[in-house]
């Protein structure tokens, strides 16, 4: 813009510190957020549109029976730490993720790499078992690291724009640019996420002028402050953020396709997404958001009906209603999405018992020994239908139909064909109302008015910082 | 003109009266008894001299000390009185010291005092000094070691003497004396009144002795004042008051004295 | 002395690896899996499990057991399981804010409770004195957090004097940003402990105000103030001394909460995290450190107040 | 009749400190003892030891046939009817949230003595001249003689055959004094008396037979009137000679 | 020595006004969540008004995010903090007491590996003990809740009863019990505990208030009662994200919280100054 500073340091205000710095070791969402783009990049980006775009491949080709994959590298690649990038590190960097120790929550969908070989320095040929038409973007999760670094948990050695300064458990991580950076500078001198537990503090912080930007807004009664202000921005940007009301379908009553519906004509969807959001968030009757491809808007499907909710139940033999145990995460805004269920479906005669677990509980409990016979929980990813097609997950939907189109979505031979397959499955799922999908979370990045640049929809959690000015005072 | 003098003496708190219309008065070098049962109003009495009762009595009627008034006097004018014209020892041996400080420290207090408000410098040296001979007035044994010590490491009765020490530190006009002597065997005793029979004599001071013993009032005052539920029933010269009590409370005090000085045998 | 000294040490250190030993049996009682903190919606069976070998949760329980042991005897603290990184620098790292905060809050709230309390306690019959004592027991009914909240709206939102929270990213190497930041957190704890410090305070003067020994000093001619200074405040400060290590205590365990609310990064809440995340080293970490410096406080004010009342010296043992 | 005899007995709170030597002296029924010696001498001490709450380090204590062993339950259940105490401070000696009733009936109660408490706990505390209405009120509301008579009472209600006070009258006045002296002469025609006082007047008021104690040893001890007319030790010298007396 | 005699109990004025004031406050609170059991102005669970409206007639302190009636949560807030503070209060008294008697009763060895106990037990986090705790009892609960808080307050309990037990154990009338034949129980029932009492009540008082507030603090960290309980704390927690929007829901349970802890605590100082028999009319 008109007067940016290009020696200002953007200060990033966030809840998601991330716990090492590693993201195939459980670092969590945070890692994405500061280092996506910043510190790392994958031979694909995701960018703050959904578009898959080229990042460290200058070019690529895909054989004719879509099994092979030839990157070419982009030239005078440095990492951080001065070493060349090469295609070893490239080969390195994708079995990391698909190694057996790793924790990468994409480890899954790149399980059908065959093998990866470097041909010469600066091209990579990746073997697929199968035809995977997603390749390009799942690429977008893998870190090229050098192949040569050492520590990765509390260390980085990325090509990315910044390098890491420093990390400050609890408190902050600041980012450096790198000097000999490959691509287009960074607009502005270095960044710092901050990170906060409470968003209270965090709002404060941006009031106070502590921080720049917060990445995330948690209720919209703190936008008051900022809406009416000229000295702030406020963007609504597009989430992949659900929250989901999971059912063990597995077992009684829930195991029953017409109470599961009945319950989802029994809540009123759109009073509670007022409640928790106000005028913010969306509701979109299914588990895809308008961001994956094959979104669809199933609002329809089981829309709020008590009365024939009451029918349904009627008709499942629960005429009287029944009771059962909602496992809920402590965390906002799960407690008060319980009671709010817990108030709606008592009207049709469903008693909900709350029982408050912990995060980390709910993976011993719900997500391992799915012993549950309901859960609330957020899920965050970007094109995780793929869940459904998996009989063993968690919440034990298990729809023949829905597994196979799923599976053969990845083997189509092209994206369209891909994205067709999965809305047909996308409609399925909501048809068994497999879950109750209660609303999608608003994307909500708060900004002093002086800067500008930073993405708006925080696909993946990524935040890519250099492009963000701030304007001299 | 008397040194001090209590006139309609009156001290009441919560809506009761503990001593009432007391009257007495001691002249320069004169020493006076105050007698009486437990919780007659002897000790008030003494507070209300040098100004320092508890909080929430009312004071009625007057005491002149050295020709001061006493009841209504500002804090600043009482300070000026306390030690100087009036110093007092209290009768609780046990908590009227200071039980975190050296007993040396607390005796050199009253004597530094006391120089200071006379003007003049002194060194430590002759603080100590002066210290030290104060104790060895009251009989102190091993003073080297007692002036290091702290109140709990030393008896009873040598805290008591220690408390009169401090007392005489200030050289008062008047000394009193509230029960001194209770927490003392009887030899050690002997010596006490002893030296505060001397002291008035020596050093023309003015005593206020209080006791409820006959036999340790007979042996240093000439003349007593009986108390008894707050009012003076007696007042004389000790050998006539105890020659011939007139008051039947006093006789039975005095009845009681001799007969334990009966069973005792004959004096020697 | 010296004999005492020892044998309080010594009896400090067997108990806390007594408490040490308690705490790993406690810590493996909570639900819930340390691996669970590593791995994200979607993991597989193989990835957990690599989790679950990672963070050693895979290994009988007498094998993690004597693992802890024989580091501990060799003062490893060991290294966390989520970050990866050893506890004691991290701890270390943490104490440079919790340590400050503690001490510096601590240290406000005797500058004001102990003017306040010897006042309110001498001018009890003032309406100044009673209103101390009043305000003292709101002081003690108000929740640490509402204190803090209450600061930050009005000196940070409103008032823009100080920052709303959060340290700086280069710590005490910004030392004048550093202590802007701890500013109101120390406010905050100074506040609230300081109520409850006003107490004992003017309690304790009360009883000095009712001795024998402050009317002797006043009855030889030494002014008020004088002897309440001469003698009271050795007195006074006894009973003071003996609560001061609970007090102590409370605040840095009350750090917990202030620290939550104003986003500082200090051993409240790195404990908070890693209960939150199970990480068993981290948390046995933080507690045997918080523990031993509470115990260690404690320790010295029983020391000073020895060393302040010598009647105590004589007593025998570890009575306190 | 010797009732309680101590043989050589020596006692010390620690290693370093000696407090008793080799005292002995008996205790026979219906004469009256006079325990004197100047502070920290080890009055208190002695009483200690014979109440059973300290073993003698030296020598023995003897109760009719059988030792004194404080161990011996059974033992110890016969010796406390036998022996009641009253102590030095009437303030720290009485429950202060204890009414006088239930103070005075503890041994009665502790000892399963039969029998109406009530009527012993009012007979008792009429005998040592506090008006009945007394038992329900509680210590504090009481003057320190009026507390040491109280813990008189509580001493004799069990009608012990001997009663152990330690310096029971030295906080009176002395009219007072008299009184409870009276008192307890009145009672020695029931029970025997140790007292322990530095009061020699009291002592001899009320005690046929003295033994008097200097740091910790017995320098003298036999009957009161010979004693006191002729004392041959010359610490019982300056102690007489020190008592002051009424002008003549 | 010369004896004093005390003056009978004066009825102290200031004493009588705290016992009235603290009377009065905890009556309310205790009346408020007597009344919930029977009567509530709104179904408490009921979404009965608007998100997040201001305090008017029909809704005395405003309503919450679901549209709840606050001033009812709030009233049923005062059963849970009554059952959190007695409760916890009454964990701690016997476990605390039990053992503070049992140390200042115990050979020095004992005693020593007791006081140490109790020390360990005060410097460790209530936090982390109300964690153990619900993972003890399965789930975060208000049992839960309480029992951790109860279990925390105990050490203070104990330790304090040790240091009183001790200096009671070394009076006279102990040694004249004993020496009377008293047994060990009725000296501990008769003498110990009578004489102890007072000042552990206006102890206990004091945690009360302070576990009332921890119940809070836990609340406000997410281990205190679970929804649909509704706890002072968890209003607090809850209404600390709206507090510029709507400050209303952080101000009246704030004020719900105050009162009862300071009426608990004038209470315990009014019945200490009136009720003991020993205690004199302090100047
Ligand atoms: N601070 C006080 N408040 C109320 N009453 C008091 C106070 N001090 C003393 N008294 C009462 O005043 C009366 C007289 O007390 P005082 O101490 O003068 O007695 P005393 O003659 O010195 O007795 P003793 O010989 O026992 O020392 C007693 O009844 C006592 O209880
Ligand atoms: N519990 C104790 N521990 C150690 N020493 C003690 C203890 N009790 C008393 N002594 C010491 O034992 C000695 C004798 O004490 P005791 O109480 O028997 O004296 P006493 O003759 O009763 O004196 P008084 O007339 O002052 O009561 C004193 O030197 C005293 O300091
Ligand atoms: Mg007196
Ligand atoms: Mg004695
Ligand atoms: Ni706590």
């Amino acid at each position: 813009q008109d007067n940016a500073d290009p020696s200002a340091v953007i200060r990033i205000g966030s809840l998601y510190e991330p716990q090492n710095l590693d993201n195939t070791a459980g670092a969590g969402q945070g890692i994405n957020e500061a280092f996506n783009g910043n510190v790392y990049e994958g031979l694909f980006q995701l960018t703050d549109d959904g578009d898959v775009v080229e990042k460290l491949v200058s070019g690529f080709e895909m054989s004719e029976d879509g099994l092979t994959y030839t990157f070419t590298l982009q030239p005078d690649v440095t990492f951080h730490s001065g070493d060349p990038l090469t295609a070893a590190d490239v080969k390195h960097s994708i079995e990391r993720v698909t190694a057996e120790t790793s924790q990468s929550s994409r480890k899954r969908s790149l399980a059908n790499i065959e093998s990866v070989e470097a041909k010469d320095d600066s091209t990579v040929v990746v073997t697929l078992k199968e035809r995977s038409i997603s390749l390009p973007y799942n690429l977008t999760y893998v870190w090229i690291v050098n192949d040569a670094a050492e520590d990765l948990t509390s260390g980085e050695d990325g090509t990315g724009p910044y390098k890491l300064d420093n990390w400050r458990r609890g408190s902050s991580i600041t980012l450096s640019p790198y000097e000999n950076y490959w691509g287009e500078k960074p607009k502005n001198s270095g960044v710092t996420f901050s990170y906060f537990k409470e968003a209270t503090a965090l709002n404060n912080a941006l009031l106070t002028g502590a921080v720049d930007i917060i990445t995330s807004v948690q209720s919209p009664d703190s936008l008051m402050q900022f809406q009416d202000n000229p000295s702030f921005v406020v963007t609504d940007g597009q989430s992949t953020t659900k929250e989901v009301l999971a059912y063990n379908d597995r077992v009684a009553p829930f195991d029953n396709v017409k109470v599961r519906k009945a319950v989802a004509r029994a809540i009123d969807r759109k009073r509670l997404l007022n409640s928790i959001w106000g005028d913010y968030g969306t509701l979109i009757g299914s588990f895809v958001p308008p961001t994956d491809p094959w979104y669809v808007d199933l609002n329809d499907v089981d829309a709020y009906d008590p009365e024939s909710a009451k029918a349904l139940l009627a008709e499942a033999g629960y005429a009287d209603g029944f009771t059962f145990t909602l496992d809920t995460p402590n965390y906002d805004p799960h407690p008060i999405v319980a009671q709010f269920l817990q108030n709606e479906l008592a009207k049709v005669g469903i008693k909900v018992e709350i029982n408050i677990i912990t995060a980390n509980e709910w993976y011993t409990k719900i997500y391992q020994a799915q012993d549950f016979q309901a859960t609330l929980q957020e899920h965050v990813n970007h094109r995780d239908i793929v869940f459904y097609g998996n009989p063993n997950f968690y919440w034990g939907y298990n729809n023949p139909q829905v597994v196979e189109l799923i599976a053969s979505a990845e083997a189509g031979s092209s994206e369209a064909e891909r994205d067709e397959k999965l809305k047909e499955a996308n409609r399925l799922i909501a048809e068994d109302a497999a879950s109750g999908w209660l609303y999608l979370y608003p994307q909500i990045v708060v900004s002093t008015a002086s800067v500008s640049g930073y993405p708006v929809n925080g696909l993946n959690s990524q935040f890519f910082a250099y492009d963000i000015v701030k304007q001299a005072q | 003109m008397s040194l001090l003098d209590i006139r309609g003496l009156t001290l009441s708190t919560g809506g009761q009266t503990l001593v009432s219309d007391v009257s007495f008065s001691i002249a320069p070098g004169e020493r006076l008894g105050l007698i009486g049962e437990s919780g007659s109003g002897k000790s008030l009495t003494a507070l209300a001299t040098i100004g320092l009762l508890p909080r929430g009595f009312r004071v009625q009627g007057s005491i002149k000390l050295d020709g001061h008034e006493v009841v209504g006097a500002s804090e600043s004018a009482m300070i000026a009185l306390r030690g100087a014209t009036a110093a007092t020892v209290f009768q609780e041996p046990l908590t009227a010291l200071n039980p975190l400080m050296k007993v040396g420290k607390q005796v050199a207090e009253p004597v530094v005092r006391r120089h200071r408000r006379a003007g003049e410098t002194v060194d430590r040296a002759a603080v100590a000094r002066e210290v030290h001979s104060l104790l060895e007035r009251v009989s102190l044994p091993d003073i080297d070691r007692i002036v290091k010590s702290y109140p709990y490491e030393i008896s009873g009765g040598q805290r008591q003497r220690v408390a009169i020490a401090m007392a005489l530190a200030c050289r008062p006009k008047l000394l009193i004396a509230d029960e001194p002597t209770t927490a003392l065997d009887v030899t050690t005793q002997v010596e006490i009144l002893d030296l505060l029979s001397g002291l008035v004599r020596e050093d023309d001071m003015a005593l206020l002795f209080i006791s409820h013993d006959l036999p340790v009032v007979a042996r240093v005052t000439e003349n007593v004042v009986v108390l008894r539920r707050g009012e003076v029933i007696e007042r004389g010269q000790v050998h006539a008051v105890f020659d011939e009590p007139k008051h039947e409370y006093t006789r039975s005090l005095v009845d009681a004295a001799t007969a334990f000085d009966k069973a005792l045998g004959p004096a020697r | 002395m010296l004999v005492y000294i020892a044998r309080r040490l010594a009896i400090l250190f067997f108990s806390l690896l007594a408490a040490c030993v308690v705490l790993f049996i406690l810590l493996r009682l909570l639900p819930g899996d340390p691996a669970n903190s590593l791995i994200s919606v979607g993991a597989d069976e193989a990835q957990i499990a690599a989790a679950r070998r990672q963070v050693g949760s895979d290994l009988p329980l007498a094998q993690q057991f004597l693992q802890f042991i024989t580091s501990l005897a060799r003062f490893d603290l060991g290294t966390s399981f989520i970050s990866r990184t050893p506890v004691l620098p991290e701890i270390m790292d943490r104490l440079a804010v919790t340590l400050p905060l503690t001490v510096l809050s601590f240290l406000l709230a005797l500058v004001i409770a102990v003017p306040l309390g010897i006042l309110s306690a001498v001018k009890a019959d003032r309406w100044y004195g009673a209103a101390i004592s009043v305000v003292s027991q709101l002081g003690i009914a108000i929740p640490v957090f509402w204190v803090g909240i209450l600061l930050v709206t009005l000196f940070a939102v409103n008032l823009r004097l100080f920052p709303s929270g959060g340290f700086p990213p280069r710590g005490w190497g910004a030392p004048v940003e550093a202590l802007r930041t701890l500013f109101l957190p120390i406010l905050t704890i100074a506040i609230v402990m300081s109520a409850s410090l006003l107490r004992y305070v003017r309690s304790a003067t009360q009883d000095v105000l009712g001795s024998d020994y402050l009317r002797t000093a006043r009855a030889l001619g030494a002014g008020f103030s004088e002897a309440l200074v001469r003698h009271g405040i050795r007195n006074g400060a006894v009973p003071v001394m003996s609560i001061l290590g609970i007090e102590l205590a409370t605040a840095l365990l009350g750090a917990v909460v202030v620290e939550r609310v104003f986003n500082l990064p200090g051993l409240g809440s790195m404990l908070l995290l890693a209960i939150e995340q199970r990480d068993y080293p981290n948390i046995q970490g933080v507690l045997f450190i918080s523990t031993l410096l509470v115990l260690l406080i404690g320790f010295l004010a029983d020391l000073g107040q020895r060393l302040v009342d010598p009647r105590l010296r004589e007593s025998r043992g570890a009575r306190s | 009749m010797s009732l309680i005899s101590l043989d050589n007995v020596a006692f010390g709170y620690s290693r370093k400190q000696q407090v008793l030597h080799d005292v002995s002296f008996n205790l026979r029924s219906g004469v009256n003892v006079g325990l004197v010696g100047e502070s920290g001498s080890g009055k208190s001490t002695i009483l200690k030891l014979l109440l059973g709450l300290a073993r003698p380090t030296g020598g023995r204590i003897q109760f009719g046939d059988a030792e004194l062993n404080p161990g011996d339950r059974a033992f110890m259940r016969d010796y406390r009817r036998a022996v009641q105490a009253v102590f030095q401070d009437p303030y720290s000696s009485l429950d202060p949230r204890q009414k006088v009733q239930s103070i005075i009936a503890e041994p009665l109660r502790a000892l399963r003595i039969p029998g109406s408490h009530q009527e012993a706990v009012e007979k008792a505390i009429h005998d040592v001249g506090l008006p009945v209405d007394a038992i329900d009120r509680y210590p504090h509301e009481f003057s320190g003689g009026q507390r040491q008579r109280i813990a008189i009472a509580r001493a004799i209600v069990a009608r012990p055959q001997l009663i152990l006070a330690d310096e029971a009258v030295s906080a009176l006045d002395l009219s007072t004094r008299a009184r409870i002296v009276d008192l307890l002469k009145a009672l020695s025609e029931e029970m025997t008396i140790l007292l322990v006082s530095h009061d020699l007047a009291v002592v001899a008021a009320l005690c046929e037979e003295i033994v008097i104690l200097e740091k910790g040893k017995v320098v003298e001890s036999g009957r009161t009137a010979d004693i006191l007319a002729n004392p041959a030790h010359p610490y019982t010298q300056k102690l007489l000679a020190s008592v002051p007396r009424m002008p003549a | 020595m010369s004896g004093q005699v005390e003056t009978a109990t004066m009825p102290n004025r200031r004493g009588s006004l705290t016992l009235t004031v603290g009377l009065v406050l905890v009556g309310l609170h205790v009346a408020v969540a007597l009344l919930t059991l029977m009567w509530t102005p709104y179904d408490p669970t009921g979404m009965s008004g608007g998100r997040l409206e201001a305090p008017s007639l029909a809704h005395w302190a405003g309503t919450d995010r679901l549209g709840r009636d606050l001033f009812t949560q709030i009233m049923i807030g005062s059963r849970i903090a009554l059952i959190v503070g007695f409760g916890a209060v009454a964990i701690a008294a016997t476990i605390g007491v039990t053992l503070g008697v049992l140390s200042a009763f115990a050979t020095r060895y004992l005693d020593d590996i007791l006081a140490a106990a109790f020390d360990i037990l005060i410097a460790f986090p209530t936090l982390l003990l109300a964690m153990l705790v619900v993972a003890a009892t399965e789930s975060a609960s208000l049992f839960s809740a309480t029992l951790a808080l109860g279990i925390a307050i105990s050490a203070i309990v104990a330790r304090l009863t040790r240091i009183l037990a001790k200096r009671i154990l070394s009076m006279d009338y102990i040694t004249a019990a004993r020496t009377a034949g008293a047994s060990w129980p009725s000296i501990v029932f008769r003498h110990l505990l009578p004489n102890i009492w007072p000042m552990l009540a206006v102890n206990f008082a004091l945690q009360f208030g302070l576990a009332v507030i921890a119940e809070a603090s836990l609340s406000y960290l997410g281990l205190g009662a679970p929804p649909p309980n509704a706890s002072w704390g968890r209003l607090l927690q809850e209404a600390q994200g709206t507090v510029y929007t709507a400050p209303f829901g952080a101000i009246a349970p704030g004020i719900a919280l105050v009162t009862l802890v300071i009426g608990m605590n004038l209470l315990a100082d009014g019945l200490r100054d009136a009720g003991d028999p020993t205690r004199r009319g302090r100047q």
